[in-house]
């Protein structure tokens, strides 16, 4: 029987994070704050993945893993799998969730979505609102990279939401 | 058919946070929104003391020839109330409803700061669900 | 049918390949038998192998054999079926014939019966000796060949061919080949059939008693032979796998205990590659092989089928896990085989085995992976051979030249001792021997390592060998040994626990201990052995058991063993690192230094100990780092290599502290002070990041202002185990804000001494930019020697594996400010203070959240103003409250000395500010004198008072304020000081009385924040003026003292009265003006304006007795009594003046009176007038000065107008017209000019003409 | 109006929204490890959690009352009890025991045999004094303050310093009565 | 009986290693332990010649040697447990069992918040529950 907890904890753990980062200690300094979120979420990953890869046969390319992540790794966070997966054999992935259940209480104002990818700074100065959304994404972002890390596989990871409610995850694997 | 004219909330101080209009003849602006808000707030408030017993907790239900206006405080003090056709049905459950409703799409959505006025577009689009969903029951009853 | 075994082997010696039989009819093969054999060995023959799958042999050997040959005679009949592959493989009839009768009568019935026998694979060659040329012979030949094809070809097989001796053609060799071919093919697969069958119906019964297995094994390998003979090696290989596997299935079947074998003289040398080495006869045993023998046997078939394909890297994998699965085997018989008949055995066989594959082997031979799998086997079968060549010489008595290290220790301690039934006992008169080995053992001493690092040394034994020998002798005899030492019962097999201490030590005790009590034993049997005798004991065994030369010279002596020793090592460790295993290369490579740092070849021990050190460091194996370093260290001591040994020193003091003793890492400690300090030719920077840590201590960052020094407090956590001096220790900061390389913190270079752990160290800055700072990088020096940290902890010391201690330091520990104003000079008073009197010139000095600590003022007062030397200067705590005070509240309330005031005395212009006001707002008290010459003057009433009075009332003070730590800060300012006279005055005619009395009226205008008191006044009158009454200047009334308050004033009446002016010829100068003296004292607060004067003594308020004086000039005009002219003031315009809009100024000038005698003829009828008019306020258009005539007739008048411009709005003076040549007395302005008049501002867009600037 | 019967803390538990508690546990973790590592000084942690927990109590409280249909509760008591019995097994899904009652009803302990954020901790020894477990109760805090109960939450007995459970202080500091807007009015 | 139990990290540092030997001659452990990476570094490079299910976890026997045998497993994060056992027959089937649960343990530890990826584990925890495993495995191979 797996241990269960309300899904309201981790939501207000994450705006907590998010909440006392931004404009708590880093107010000033978003790119900082950024680089703690994500932090945060690296060593979950870290964790997660260790625990979620135990009982089954090692990965022999990065594919696989990827897909590790979009099915398994998925379904134990959010009870669903990925619903899209994208590649350019290139070593660039790109994972869609239609519904990704953490923004789903959150209302993001339109402009934000205009101002598609935002993990590249020229969108984060774009207008604040984009920056607060992206803040509560850098903690997913770094779930997925702790988690592929510790597979091996050294990534840089960003989100984009350019089309809510679905969050899509572009992974680009360091050649 | 039975309608629902308005939506009202009003923060424990007795700010209106948030005031939707579902086709009432008059919509009203803004400012007498605000007033008619916090002089409800009053009244609410007031009604408590008029109670000959103590253990109040305020007016629940105001009923008028054109109107009803049903009232719902939460234990924190956030007061949600519509106004509706008269006899409508079904009201206390209407607002318990749009309470969870805005525990789900307010105060769990980070960009809302505490007792300000809502601005949330998930919970427009759930409230205007809700408040459908109920003509839908009453229709079938 | 075993008995045909011997037979067998002869058989298979003497024969190695295909049988062809030649039935030679007509005589013809010596004549041919040439051209047959040159075909052969067959190119490129095709057969069939068991599973019926065509195979090309590229190279099948035969041979003809006629069938006349003795060899070919007939045997018995279950003889050939055994042997069958011997027999021939083809037939080949050898016929000639030319004619057709001769043919059908005598060839062919012959031809019949040699073919009638249908076991044989035959066919039929037809020589044709027709020459060429010979039509008829040939076209008989043919005839006869035709008929021949007709009567023994079939359709379904050809079995006819045709070679003409003359002319032959090339096909025909071709179609003969095939011909063979078909039939070894077709007898092949016969017999193969053949055998199959039979061994099918044997194997059906392998588990019934009538079960041989040496039928089996006849049948079996007669097959492999056959495929052997074929050149079929796979089949032939598989033959003999199956073989094996049934062997080993039926051997040790339940039941009948078999004798194993391995007791012969010779056994102990593995005969794994040498099929030969015995006849199976003799190894036969009842229905099957002894297991010794055979087993090897059968490996060594398929060793050698092996080789024949190429495949030597199968046979050593193949041998090294036989070796292993048979020394298994041999460990079971091990009561019954010859003492250490395992271990002498197994290393025979890997040295064989070696040298077999080795020599079969060239690179390049198989793929890269199986070729790194060969070297890796390699390395196996070395490593097991040293292992097992470690144990025979440490039972020999060698065991202390055996490295007891990590590795020696796993191969050997987990490898149980030799089981014997009986250990050998000791041979008679080798007690010589024995004293050898008992001086051995008490010569040898366990070598201390470097640094005098002591360790028990790793275990090489699975158990004691004394007690384990001795047991197994007692084992016999009653008394049971393991209750005569206090040994614990019997160790199992295998155990690893042995008491891994220096064994030969504590045993030789405990020897004496029993020996000392003989009675317990009886018989020199039973006494227990001591080791040395059970070293001698082994040895003599041994010598039984081994019959290889080389070996037991391996093992005769120290040296020879060592030299093996080394060779195993080597060869081992090079296979290694030929193969995936690099790590046991490597580590091999530390055993194969430690023998050089034995023989002190310290350089090649280096090499490898380096090649160790670096394995190990990089995986952080410190556990077994800190096994090695120690030994490279002392090689680099030896070597001189100063570099390398202090970075070993350091490493090893950067290991877990719970490697070493804290004795053994205080000495790391030393030899890195010794080397610091002692002149290394090539001094290198030093690392210490993993030993010196360093991190900003708890609490704010430092807060410093731009260009201050300051003091920042580090923490280092030493990693050395006692204190050390650092010569000079600095720290780098680096500027979080801008990239610009980190500036310096230069600790002051006098030697720091570091406790372990936690130390606190302020190292003292210079001046930084503004910006936010971290800490950098450690640098300073150790004696000569410059090390660097780049380690930042935050609060731990280096091995602690708390996490923290990797993150880079984000916390600033220094912030330095922008420039900003820190302190502010301002004069306390606004309001003027008192000229030519002392007064207190108050100074604020306000911090702005900087401390003044020892800060000094410069004052420096401008001109006119000067310091009462002689007095203190004052300085007090500010209060704001003092402000608003008003006057009228005593003035001793804020008496200048109040519980705060502090003397300062002034140095040269300086003044060193207390402490207790560093940080504090202070006003500092100046007495100062501002000196004016020249007498204050009054106006008369309406005239304005010009500004020029409050410009020579200002003074300046210029002050300078050093401060700052070390004095580096200065700020300037010079603050404005007003002074004034404590009146201004003014006066008027207040009254005309009939008898010509005026009334002069004096108001006294206060020009001070003080209340002035007025106890006298008096005026000196200026000639032509005299008081009236009784003349002591007084004022009309007494009302004295009269007090005049902060800028209110006050009118004194005096009555005078003109009096005509002394006549010029009484020579004396006319007085021209008058004085006015007013004794006054003044009462006031130094914190808000003028006060009383600074006297002598400070204490107490100021004394009223000593008023002061005030003297005002005064100039009165004597009122006009005989008017000659009068000038009157035509009223202006009533519609006011207006800025920018002209107007008129009429005047109208009459004469009163004829002009006398006394008035110059010559310009009678002519005025000289003049308009004085203030130039800032006016424009006058036309003249204003000029000539105007007028009749001298008295009543004569005339009016002069001026065109003016107001040029300024509010009330101005308006112009005035005057009369140069008349005397003021005799004009009388009637009616008079207004004082001031009126001036609107400009009327909207009205364009007017504004003064030039 | 009649409020509606309050459901169990089991019933709510499984109508509510859950994820798997490692995720919970371990994101709490990094938290932690995050801020130990930016802030350095661990009481300074203590404080930025109980911070948090109390910014999250404040909106938790809402939709606590929300989902389990608690009506008003009478006294402080009533209160602590729905805290441990529903408020924690509604989120946590662990419920918690209320004892050490002191005389006049305004302190009392709740106890946590059970609780998911520690799963897997191990406090090193540089953060001895850490209060690991410290947002729960900024959460209390928050969440009581919300409904106009001013209390002080202290840690009694923590199992990460090797006690047998937590001990989770609530003291009543007092209850803030509604106050009414009659100004507002004239 | 299990002699020592090792887990080493991706880098090949050993992360814990533990032997259950009374004597106190750990080191030929280590040294055991680390050689036997050789075996696993061979194992995961030419794939071709590992054990038949390719990317098991459980890499099997890495070392017949005639003493004592030296089993790995190999997670998916390149993280090595490294058993060294002297009883010579011994079933693969529990030894797989054993470093599932073996597993399991390890992630718990490394579940620490406080705990350093690629460090020491130090966790006293880890420590009681390896040991109660190892005991088990004894009885499991001894039945």
């Amino acid at each position: 029987m797996v241990r269960e907890v309300s899904e309201s904890c981790v939501e207000s753990l994450l705006a907590e994070i998010v909440l006392s980062y931004c404009s708590g200690f880093y107010a000033n300094k978003p790119e900082l704050a950024a680089r703690r979120i994500e932090a945060i979420g690296f060593q979950v990953g870290h964790q997660l993945s260790e625990r979620y890869t135990m009982d089954r046969p090692r990965f022999t390319d990065n594919l696989e893993a990827i897909k590790f992540i979009c099915k398994d790794f998925w379904s134990e966070l959010f009870k669903k799998q990925i619903d899209n997966l994208k590649t350019n054999h290139r070593g660039t992935f790109v994972l869609q969730d239609n519904r990704f259940r953490w923004l789903a209480h959150m209302s993001i104002d339109p402009s934000v979505q205009a101002s598609g990818n935002i993990q590249d700074p020229s969108a984060m100065a774009e207008n604040k609102s984009a920056q607060a959304t992206g803040m509560h994404l850098y903690f997913p972002c770094g779930i997925i990279r702790g988690a592929l890390s510790n597979l091996g596989i050294e990534c840089a990871v960003s989100a984009d939401i350019s089309n809510l409610p679905a969050c899509s995850f572009v992974i680009r694997i360091k050649a | 058919m039975a309608a629902i004219y308005s939506l009202y909330i009003i923060n424990k101080s007795g700010g209106l946070i948030f005031y939707k209009d579902y086709g009432s003849a008059g919509r009203m602006d803004t400012n007498d929104s605000l007033r008619l808000a916090s002089l409800w707030h009053s009244m609410h408030a007031i009604s408590q003391q008029l109670s000959p017993i103590s253990g109040c907790f305020g007016i629940e239900l105001l009923q008028a020839d054109t109107f009803d206006l049903h009232c719902f405080q939460s234990l924190t003090g956030t007061k949600f109330f519509v106004v509706c056709e008269p006899g409508t049905p079904h009201m206390e459950n209407l607002l318990k409803h749009i309470y969870e409703l805005y525990t789900d799409y307010v105060l769990k959505n980070p960009f809302y700061e505490m007792e300000m006025p809502i601005r949330c577009e998930l919970f427009d689009i759930s409230l205007a669900q809700a408040v459908q969903k109920e003509r839908v029951s009453l229709l079938g009853r | 049918m075993a008995t045909f075994l011997p037979q067998f082997q002869s058989i298979k010696s003497s024969f190695a390949h295909i049988v062809l039989s030649v039935e030679d009819v007509s005589d013809l093969w010596p004549t041919i038998k040439k051209g047959f054999e040159e075909r052969l060995p067959f190119k490129r023959a095709s057969l069939n192998n068991k599973t019926r799958n065509p195979v090309l042999v590229d190279e099948l050997p035969a041979e003809f054999i006629l069938t006349t040959d003795a060899r070919l005679r007939s045997r018995f009949p279950q003889e050939q079926s055994l042997f069958w592959f011997r027999e021939p493989y083809a037939t080949i009839v050898l016929v000639t014939c030319e004619d057709l009768d001769e043919f059908k009568n005598i060839l062919k019935p012959r031809l019949k019966l040699i073919v009638q026998n249908d076991e044989r694979e035959w066919f039929i060659v037809y020589v044709s000796k027709a020459p060429a040329h010979n039509d008829q012979a040939t076209k008989m030949a043919k005839k006869v060949y035709a008929k021949l094809e007709v009567d023994f070809s079939s359709k379904k097989r050809e079995r006819c061919c045709k070679l003409d001796i003359h002319g032959p053609d090339p096909n025909f060799w071709e179609d003969l080949e095939a011909k063979i071919m078909e039939c070894i093919r077709n007898t092949l697969d016969r017999r193969i059939q053949f055998y199959e069958e039979e061994i099918r119906k044997l194997s059906e019964q392998r588990f019934m008693p009538v079960w041989n297995f040496c039928n089996f094994f006849i049948l079996k390998e007669s097959l492999a032979f056959m495929f052997e003979i074929a050149h079929l090696h796979e089949d032939a290989l598989r033959e003999y796998d199956e073989l094996e596997l049934c062997y080993l299935e039926t051997v040790n079947m339940a039941g009948k205990q078999k004798d194993f074998g391995g007791v012969e003289k010779g056994d102990d040398q593995a005969t794994l590659l040498d099929s030969g080495k015995k006849a199976l006869a003799q190894i036969v045993q009842d229905d099957s092989f002894r297991e010794f023998e055979f087993r090897q046997y059968l490996f060594a078939c398929q060793a050698k089928l092996l080789f024949k394909l190429k495949r030597p890297f199968e046979v050593a994998s193949r041998g090294y896990s036989f070796i292993i699965s048979f020394s298994g085997a041999l460990a079971l018989r091990e009561s019954m085989l010859p003492f250490c008949m395992r271990e002498v055995w197994v290393i025979t066989a890997c040295l064989a085995l070696i040298a077999a594959t080795v020599s079969n082997y060239e690179d390049g031979l198989a793929a890269p992976d199986v070729e790194k799998e060969f070297y890796r086997v390699q390395g196996e079968l070395h490593t097991l051979c040293h292992t097992k060549f470690m144990r025979l010489g440490h039972l020999v008595g060698y065991g202390s030249d055996i490295e007891r290290s990590p590795v020696n220790s796993a191969s050997l301690s987990m490898l149980p001792w030799p089981k014997p039934a009986v250990w050998p006992p000791l041979p008679p008169d080798a007690s010589s021997e024995v004293l050898a080995k008992e001086k051995m053992i008490l010569q040898e001493s366990p070598r201390l390592k470097h640094f005098g690092i002591q360790r028990k040394p790793l275990p090489l034994e699975p158990s004691v060998l004394l007690r384990e020998a001795n047991r197994r002798r007692a084992s016999l005899s009653a008394g049971n040994m393991s209750d005569l030492f206090d040994g614990r019962p019997s160790s199992g097999d295998g155990d690893s626990s042995g008491t891994p201490s220096a064994v030969q030590k504590v045993s030789n005790v405990s020897m004496s201990r029993t020996l000392s009590s003989p009675g317990n034993f009886d018989g020199s049997i039973d006494r227990p052995m001591r080791l040395a005798e059970i070293f001698v004991a082994a040895e003599h065994a041994l010598r039984n058991t081994i019959s290889d030369a080389d070996l037991w010279k391996s093992l005769s002596s120290v040296e020879e063993f060592e030299q093996k020793y080394l060779d195993l090592s080597k060869g081992a460790a090079n296979n290694y690192h030929r193969s995936w295993w690099k790590r046991h290369g490597v580590v091999l490579d530390g055993e194969i230094a430690a023998v050089h740092h034995k023989h002190e070849n310290y350089d090649l021990a280096a090499n490898l100990y380096e090649k160790v050190c670096a394995l190990y460091a990089g995986e952080g194996w410190e556990n077994l780092l800190a096994e090695v370093l120690p030994n490279l260290a002392e090689c680099q001591k030896i070597l001189n290599d100063q570099a390398g040994y202090l970075s070993s020193c350091v490493k090893l003091l950067s290991l877990d502290k719970g490697l070493f003793l804290p004795k053994e890492r205080q000495a790391f400690q030393s030899e890195v002070v010794r080397l610091a300090h002692s002149e290394m030719e090539h001094p290198v920077p030093l690392d210490v990041s993993s030993l010196i840590t360093f991190s900003s201590n708890q609490g704010p960052p430092l807060e410093l202002c731009d260009g201050d020094p300051g003091t920042l407090t580090v923490a280092l956590w030493s990693g050395f185990p006692d204190d050390i001096t650092l010569e000079s220790l600095s720290v780098m900061l680096t500027a979080t804000n801008s990239t610009d390389e980190g500036a310096k913190a230069i600790k002051s270079s006098e030697a720091i001494v570091l406790r372990p752990g936690r130390n606190n160290i302020t190292v003292s800055l210079p001046p930084q930019k503004p910006g936010s700072y971290v800490l950098g990088a450690l640098t300073g020096q150790i004696g000569q020697l410059r090390f660097r940290s780049h380690s930042f902890s935050k609060g731990g010391p280096v091995d602690t594996d708390d996490f923290m201690s990797f993150e880079k330091p984000t916390r600033p520990v220094l912030k330095v400010a922008r420039p900003r104003s820190l302190v502010d000079l301002a004069a306390a008073v606004s309001s003027a203070l008192l000229m030519n009197e002392t007064q207190w010139v108050g100074i604020i000095v306000k911090p702005i959240n900087y401390s003044l600590k020892d800060a000094v003022l410069h004052i420096d007062t401008g001109p006119g103003l000067s310091i009462a030397e002689k007095h203190e200067i004052e300085i007090e705590k500010h209060e704001f409250g003092a402000n608003n005070t008003g006057l009228d509240n005593p003035p001793d309330n804020h008496s200048p000395v109040s519980a705060d005031v502090k003397q300062l005395s002034l140095e040269d212009g300086k003044i060193n500010l207390p402490d207790w006001t560093s940080n504090i707002t202070s006003v500092l008290w100046i007495p100062l004198k501002a000196i004016s010459h020249g007498l204050a003057e009054g106006t008369p009433a309406g005239t304005v008072p010009q500004r020029q009075s409050i410009v020579d009332g200002l003074r300046t003070i210029a002050l300078r304020l050093d401060f700052g730590v070390s004095h580096n800060q200065t700020f300037e300012k010079t603050v404005a000081v007003h002074f004034t006279d404590p009146f201004h005055v003014t006066t008027r005619v207040a009254d005309k009385c009939s008898d010509g009395t005026l009334l002069l009226q004096v108001i006294l205008q206060s020009q001070v924040k003080a209340s002035l008191t007025i106890s006298d006044a008096w005026l000196d009158l200026q000639d032509g003026f005299a008081h009236t009454g009784k003349g002591d200047g007084r004022p009309v009334s007494k009302f004295f003292p009269l007090i005049v308050s902060s800028k209110s004033r006050a009118g004194i009446l005096f009555s005078i009265c003109v009096v005509d002016t002394p006549a010029k010829d009484e020579g004396k100068e006319l007085d021209p003006i008058s004085i006015l003296n007013i004794r006054y004292t003044i009462s006031g607060d130094r914190n808000l304006g003028a006060h009383s004067p600074v006297t002598k003594e400070l204490t107490g308020p100021e004394n009223e007795t000593d008023p002061l004086t005030f003297r005002s000039a005064l100039i009165l005009q004597r009122p006009v009594l005989d008017p000659c002219f009068a000038v009157g003031f035509l009223p202006l315009p009533s519609n006011g003046l207006r800025v920018g809009q002209l107007v008129t100024m009429n005047w109208r000038v009459e004469r009163l009176k004829d002009s006398g005698k006394d008035v110059d003829s010559d310009d009678l009828d002519e005025v000289l007038y003049e308009v004085n008019v203030n130039s800032e306020n006016w424009m006058v258009a036309g003249r204003k000065r000029g000539y105007t005539s007028l009749s001298t007739k008295q009543g004569s008048r005339i009016v002069i107008s001026i065109l003016c411009l107001p040029l300024i709005a509010g009330y101005v003076r308006p112009p005035q017209l005057g009369l140069p040549d008349v005397d003021k007395a005799n004009i009388s302005c009637n009616p008079p000019g207004p004082h001031l008049v009126c001036v609107l501002p400009p009327a909207f867009s009205s364009s007017y003409c504004v003064p030039a600037a | 109006m009649a409020p509606a019967a309050p459901k169990s803390g089991d019933v709510i538990f499984a109508s509510v929204d859950r994820v798997n508690a490692e995720l919970f546990t371990l994101t709490y973790g990094a938290i932690v490890r995050q801020l130990i590592t930016d802030l350095e000084e661990v009481e300074e942690v203590n404080k930025q959690l109980d911070q948090m927990g109390y910014n999250i109590g404040v909106r938790l409280v809402d939709e606590f009352l929300a989902k389990s249909s608690v009506s008003r509760c009478v006294d402080f008591r009533e209160t602590a009890d729905v805290i441990a019995k529903v408020g924690f097994k509604m989120f946590l899904g662990v419920t918690a025991s209320v004892t050490n009652w002191d005389a006049d009803g305004t302190t009392c302990s709740l106890i946590l045999e059970d609780n998911p954020l520690v799963d897997f901790v191990e406090l090193p020894d540089t953060c001895q004094g850490l209060h690991y477990c410290n947002i729960l109760s900024g959460v209390v805090r928050g969440a009581l303050e919300m409904v106009s109960m001013k209390t002080e939450v202290t840690w009694l007995r923590d199992m990460l310093r090797g006690d047998d459970v937590f001990e989770l202080q609530v003291k009543l500091l007092k209850q803030v009565p509604e106050e009414y807007p009659y100004k507002d009015d004239e | 009986m299990i002699v020592c139990l090792a887990v080493v990290g991706h880098e090949n540092n050993p992360l814990y290693i533990q032997s259950f030997t009374e004597s106190d001659d750990a080191l030929k452990l280590h040294h055991i332990v680390h050689c036997s990476l050789d075996v696993i570094d061979e194992r995961v490079n030419n794939p071709k010649k590992s054990s038949p299910t390719i990317n098991e976890a459980f890499l099997g026997l890495l070392y017949p040697t005639e003493n004592y045998k030296v089993y790995g497993y190999l997670t998916n994060t390149k993280v090595k447990f490294i058993l060294v056992t002297t009883d010579l027959d011994i079933r693969d089937a529990d030894v797989r069992n054993f470093f599932r649960k073996f597993h399991a343990a390890y992630v718990d530890a490394v579940s620490n918040p406080f705990h350093v990826p690629g460090k020491r584990i130090t966790s006293r925890t880890f420590g009681e529950r390896v040991s109660t495993i190892v005991k088990s495995f004894g009885l499991s191979s001894a039945s």
